[in-house]
């Protein structure tokens, strides 16, 4: 059994709702000096499976090509 | 058996899961033994103050139940009641305060995913929800947090299920800070004769669990929370607070609803506070039977739970139902068509006992009708606050110093109408979706909201409606709870019969602080007896409800508020009103009559930041009569608009009618009281109406017959509310002030 | 005259049924996991929370059986209307281009909204561009994005169907689109024209009781365009 | 300018409806083998902001900490 980490983030350029909204909030809630904040997906799989089968649940499923990037990590034994 | 417990642990476990020694000692006495671990569990939960209303029943019989209309009084997951032509609607007021006050938005979810299910229990299909909600003022950042994440979460599943949000009402004030308020009302609609009841019967049938898995989320949840009281300690209880899943919820509507149409089920029940234990024997105690169910076939989201855990957990969305064993093929069917699993986890037995066991050992063995009926009652002792006295001798026209000038009193409507407590609420509705279904005819924003009845799935569309409101001036109640409770009722009803709907039953949530305190019990009681008296005098019976105690904070109760859900029902939909002026050269009538009520005033908590005197009193003929005439204006059609005056009084109505309808009016007011009287004073049982010039002399004689005080005070046209010699707003500024206020406090 | 309509668990299938009924249209509901429709006319996907919108809108509905017989459906010309959640799953199953994220406010907007009809090659629709209609949204992710390349391509070739507007029709101040779409954008279409997708939801506004009926001719318009090509 | 990573995840016990319906979905797609799927959140921020205001975001309005956890990393220079 393995632990895959999946980050799916927005693709470059394209407009994120709650990274935009956070960052206003942020400054309202008075923190200063922050530059962008994005919001995107962790996705924790535990899984008998090996990374070629994670690739593809993400292709299919867990994050949409269109807008977004994923990055999958082995992050070991679960 | 394995869950056994020592004599001496069991007494001392018994006092940490709240029950009383006496309470304690009962239980002994009923097994005639020591109760094993699940036992304790179970019956603690049972007799918790949220399940078993130990401290309310006796003063909830002042209550009027029955009417001719009413198909399902108390007692059940929700009342009903026949609406004409063989529909019958299904209706129940529930609170989340506790659960909301720690994480809003899952609280308030959940809070409507529970009221729903109540609803569906029933048979119905869910067709309604609205919201009832109370903080504290929202300058404070936590009250702005516990806001928006409860309307987020009422809005994020409501609209996920499908089921419009239609109204509610929300208040801001200080008395709430530390408690807010989330009450849900849930509405459904049936034909008649599919009412479905939560009644085990049929020794051999099986008792299935559909729905989500079991885990120890919100172990003992609810009836814990809401049967203690609220401190800064919020922490600690964290483990308790619940996520909904409304997608699942959706599922067993459409599946609970499918299995009803083709009459596998038995009998149907929700699983909410206390969980399996509550939603069987209550089951068990209404049939008459018994019920044994085995924990190992409970679906478990979570590894090695208890057997007491699997017996009390509060997960969310899942229902409880009996059926024969020869359908069980067939109910699979369903519930795999919807995706939902569906396991048989028990039966129904002839013994009239709840047999809990883990394989084949058993864990608990109680009478079933004990567990659900047997919790001890209390008559708490009640003693009238203190300081009632010299919040009612204050005199608010002599306390302090009031506008004179037209600029002082036209300033001052300005202030009213941006007052969180009385400015539009769309930011809040248009985060629910209240179009769903199909048939709101008047959605929120208007006196009530307006339903036609019919499933648009079915293609039947009737000319009825219903029409609905919910109400409460907590402020009153804290001055007079007795009077207040009846101004709850009495505005509901008011509401609904401005839209052309003849109020015709109630459901009601009663929140109060803690029930040991005699001054906080005297408010309850009292709250009760005008809810009562009001109900009786207009045979409206009260068919639900539910009591939420211990809301306070460090010591300090929140306001009495009995939160009123009235439920009208239109003949015939081509007779209905909302608030707005219609046209040009309409005359604008006062019905009732506006004397010095300025006690406990939306205008004297903003203009002068007090909550004292005495509260407009509620005649109960009157309020009868008035309801009269407006249902006859509007279903003779001379009714063009009609909006009751409440908060702000009638200054403020005026200019809702003008906003909402675009138009400005002329108003002329020789009532001979003082101008801030004139325009403030929160009098009840009036009526702004605007009617045709030729339909003046009608809605005259209308008045005249049913002894109701009648005055032509203006006409409807312009772009700015004139109101002699005191008020002189223009028509975008009100709108301005009005729809933006809510959002830039937030 | 028969239109499918597909159900997802979670979807208001009835709501569009009837609206399509009431205005003289044949409908059936069909099962998610059907995989014939060659039975229908033209198929709409219909508004509502399929599978709750869990993981992406639309995300798990696309991945039903029915999906790709309606991509089938499609590509062979077959007329296809996506509504609010429905636009949401054809985007996801790349039937229609970009995708829709969640609202720029982050908030959910049941309200009436005005739309303005563009000069397009939708053939779901036949009133005139510049006509302006109002309709009820009501949606949390109706926030329409595309890249550069995508929107110029949508403008040039005459798929963008409806944009949020002004009463009488011209353009919104920056920033004033319900949810933030680009370029106001309400609807589009492909480039055929036979696949059209949009957040509004005409279903609402067919009855003069409960929401007007500026949303008929969205069901009519395809009455009369699919008897002209003797669907 | 520093980049943070912020990963938030649900608390143990509470329950996951969107990774419930992953795992249910994955497995009708024929991945075998999967054993939990949990949904969660991956957020960057670049910020001129030391670690503590970054908690300090994460406390007040990126994670909610009633029914989240939350993880921060320094990632980097931005
Ligand atoms: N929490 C809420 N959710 C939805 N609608 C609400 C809510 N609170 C108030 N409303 C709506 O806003 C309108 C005004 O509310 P309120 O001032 O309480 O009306 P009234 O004084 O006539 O009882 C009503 O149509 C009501 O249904
Ligand atoms: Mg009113």
């Amino acid at each position: 059994m393995a632990r895959y980490e999946v980050y799916v983030t927005y693709k470059e350029g394209v407009f994120d709702p709650p990274g935009a909204m956070a960052e206003r909030v942020l400054a309202n809630l008075g923190f200063g000096g922050v530059n962008s904040v994005s919001v995107g997906k962790f996705i924790e799989i535990d899984a008998d499976a090996d990374i070629e089968s994670v690739r593809k649940m993400c292709d299919q499923l867990l994050a949409n090509p269109v807008i977004e990037d994923y990055r999958i990590i082995v992050a070991g034994e679960a | 058996m394995r869950d056994d417990l020592s004599a001496d642990l069991a007494p001392r476990l018994a006092e940490e899961l709240g029950l009383k020694p006496a309470e304690y000692e009962r239980i002994v006495e009923i097994l005639g033994r020591t109760p094993t671990l699940t036992e304790l569990y179970m019956y603690s939960l049972m007799w918790s103050e949220h399940c078993s209303y130990k401290h309310s029943r006796k003063a909830l019989r002042m209550f009027p139940n029955e009417g001719p209309a009413v198909l399902q009084g108390p007692g059940e997951n929700a009342g009903v009641i026949s609406v004409g032509d063989g529909w019958a609607v299904a209706f129940k007021m529930e609170s989340h305060n506790h659960p909301s006050a720690i994480e809003p938005f899952q609280g308030a979810a959940t809070g409507v995913g529970g009221v729903v299910r109540d609803i569906f229990a029933m048979g119905a299909r869910p067709i309604a929800v609205l919201g009832s909600l109370r903080f504290g003022p929202l300058d404070e950042p936590r009250q702005r947090y516990l806001f928006e994440g409860a309307v987020e979460g009422i809005g994020a599943y409501a609209n996920c299920i499908g089921v419009p949000t239609v109204g509610g009402e929300v208040y801001f004030e200080e008395a709430y800070a530390g408690n807010c308020l989330i009450n849900a009302m849930g509405i459904g609609l049936m034909r008649e004769e599919k009412l479905m009841r939560a009644v085990a019967a049929g020794p051999g049938n099986l008792l299935i669990l559909i729905g989500s898995t079991t885990g120890r989320d919100g172990i003992g949840a609810a009836s814990v929370l809401a049967s203690q009281e609220f401190d800064q300690k919020a922490e600690e209880m964290r483990p308790s607070v619940q996520a909904g899943d409304a997608f699942t919820e959706k599922l067993l509507i459409e599946a609970c609803l499918e299995l009803l149409q083709r009459g596998l089920l038995v009998a149907l029940g929700d699983l909410g506070a206390a969980g399996l234990t509550s939603s069987a024997s209550e089951m068990a105690a209404r049939g008459g039977v018994g019920v044994e169910i085995d924990v190992t076939l409970v679906p478990q989201r979570e590894d090695e739970m208890e057997p007491f855990e699997i017996m009390v957990s509060e997960s969310q969305e899942r229902m409880l139902a009996v059926i024969t064993p020869e359908d069980l093929a067939e109910v699979e069917d369903v519930c795999a068509r919807w995706e939902l699993p569906v396991t048989v986890i028990g039966q129904v037995t002839d013994t009239g006992h709840f047999v809990v066991r883990e394989g084949d050992e058993i864990v608990g063995d109680m009478p079933a009708a004990t567990l659900a009926h047997d919790a001890p009652l209390y008559d708490p002792p009640a003693e009238r606050p203190a300081y009632l006295d010299e919040l009612q001798r204050f005199d608010p026209m002599t306390a302090v110093e009031h506008p004179q000038s037209a600029e002082a009193l036209t300033a001052t409507l300005f202030d009213l109408l941006a007052s969180p407590n009385i400015c539009s609420r769309r930011w809040i509705w248009e985060q629910g979706d209240h179009q769903a279904l199909l048939n709101t005819v008047v959605g929120p924003g208007s006196d009530a909201a307006v339903l036609r009845i019919g499933t648009v799935g079915d293609g039947e569309i009737s000319n009825r409606a219903i029409a609905v409101s919910a109400d409460c001036s907590g402020r009153y109640c804290y001055l007079d709870p007795y009077t207040g409770a009846q101004a709850a009722v009495a505005e509901a009803a008011r509401n609904v019969a401005c839209t052309g709907g003849r109020p015709a039953a109630v459901t009601d949530c009663l929140n109060f602080g803690s029930p040991e305190k005699p001054e906080v019990f005297w408010t309850f009681v009292e709250s009760i007896r005008g809810l009562a008296d009001a109900c009786r005098a207009w045979e409206v019976p009260v068919i639900s409800g539910n009591v939420s105690f211990y809301n306070e904070s460090f010591g300090q109760p929140i306001y009495p508020t009995p939160a009123v859900g009235l439920v009208g029902v239109l003949d015939d939909l081509a007779h209905h009103t909302t608030l707005g002026f219609k046209s040009a050269g309409d005359v604008v009538v006062l019905l009732g009559e506006t004397e010095v009520d300025l006690g406990g005033s939306e205008y004297l908590k903003v203009v002068h930041q007090t909550v004292a005197g005495m509260v407009p009193r509620v005649d109960l003929d009157h309020e009868a009569a008035l309801r009269e005439v407006l249902l006859e204006a509007i279903g003779e059609g001379i009714a063009r608009s009609a909006h009751d005056c409440s908060e702000g009084g009638l200054a403020v109505a005026l200019a809702e009618s003008c906003m909402a309808g675009g138009l400005g009016a002329d108003i002329h007011l020789d009532d001979a009281l003082p101008p801030v009287a004139s325009l403030y004073s929160e009098t009840q049982g009036r009526v702004v109406v605007s009617v045709a010039e030729d339909g003046v002399d009608r809605l005259f004689e209308l008045a005249l017959g049913a002894g109701v005080p009648f005055a032509v005070i203006g006409t409807v046209g312009g772009d700015s509310l004139r109101i002699e010699g005191l008020v002189d707003a223009a028509l975008g500024k009100m709108r301005e002030v009005y729809e933006t206020a809510l959002a830039a406090r937030l | 005259m028969h239109l499918g309509v597909v159900r997802f668990p979670g979807s208001n299938c009835d709501d569009v049924a009837y609206a399509a009924r009431s205005c003289g249209i044949g409908v059936e509901c069909v099962w998610h996991d059907e995989t014939d429709l060659a039975r229908f006319d033209g198929i709409i996907v219909p508004g509502g929370f399929s599978y709750g919108d869990y993981i992406r809108y639309g995300a798990v509905a696309r991945l039903s059986p029915i999906m790709a017989e309606v991509a089938r459906f499609a590509e062979r010309g077959g007329p296809v209307m996506g509504i609010g959640n429905g636009f949401q799953i054809l985007a996801e199953s790349h039937l229609l281009p970009g995708a829709l994220l969640r609202n720029e406010g982050l908030k959910f907007v049941c309200r009436t909204e005005t739309l303005r009809v563009e000069q397009s090659v939708c053939r779901w629709f036949d009133l005139p561009a510049g006509e302006v209609v109002e309709i009820p949204v009501s949606h949390g992710g109706g926030h329409y994005y595309c890249d550069e390349q995508t929107l110029s391509r949508l403008q040039d070739s005459g798929q963008i169907v409806l944009r949020y507007s002004e009463r009488d029709g011209s353009r919104l101040p920056a920033g004033c689109a319900p949810d933030g779409s680009l370029d106001d954008i309400a609807g589009i279409c492909n480039e055929r024209g036979n696949v059209f997708g949009l957040m509004p939801h005409p279903e609402r506004a067919v009855d003069p009781l409960t929401g007007g009926t500026d949303g008929r001719a969205f069901f009519t318009a395809a009455v009369k365009h699919l008897a002209g090509t003797g669907g």
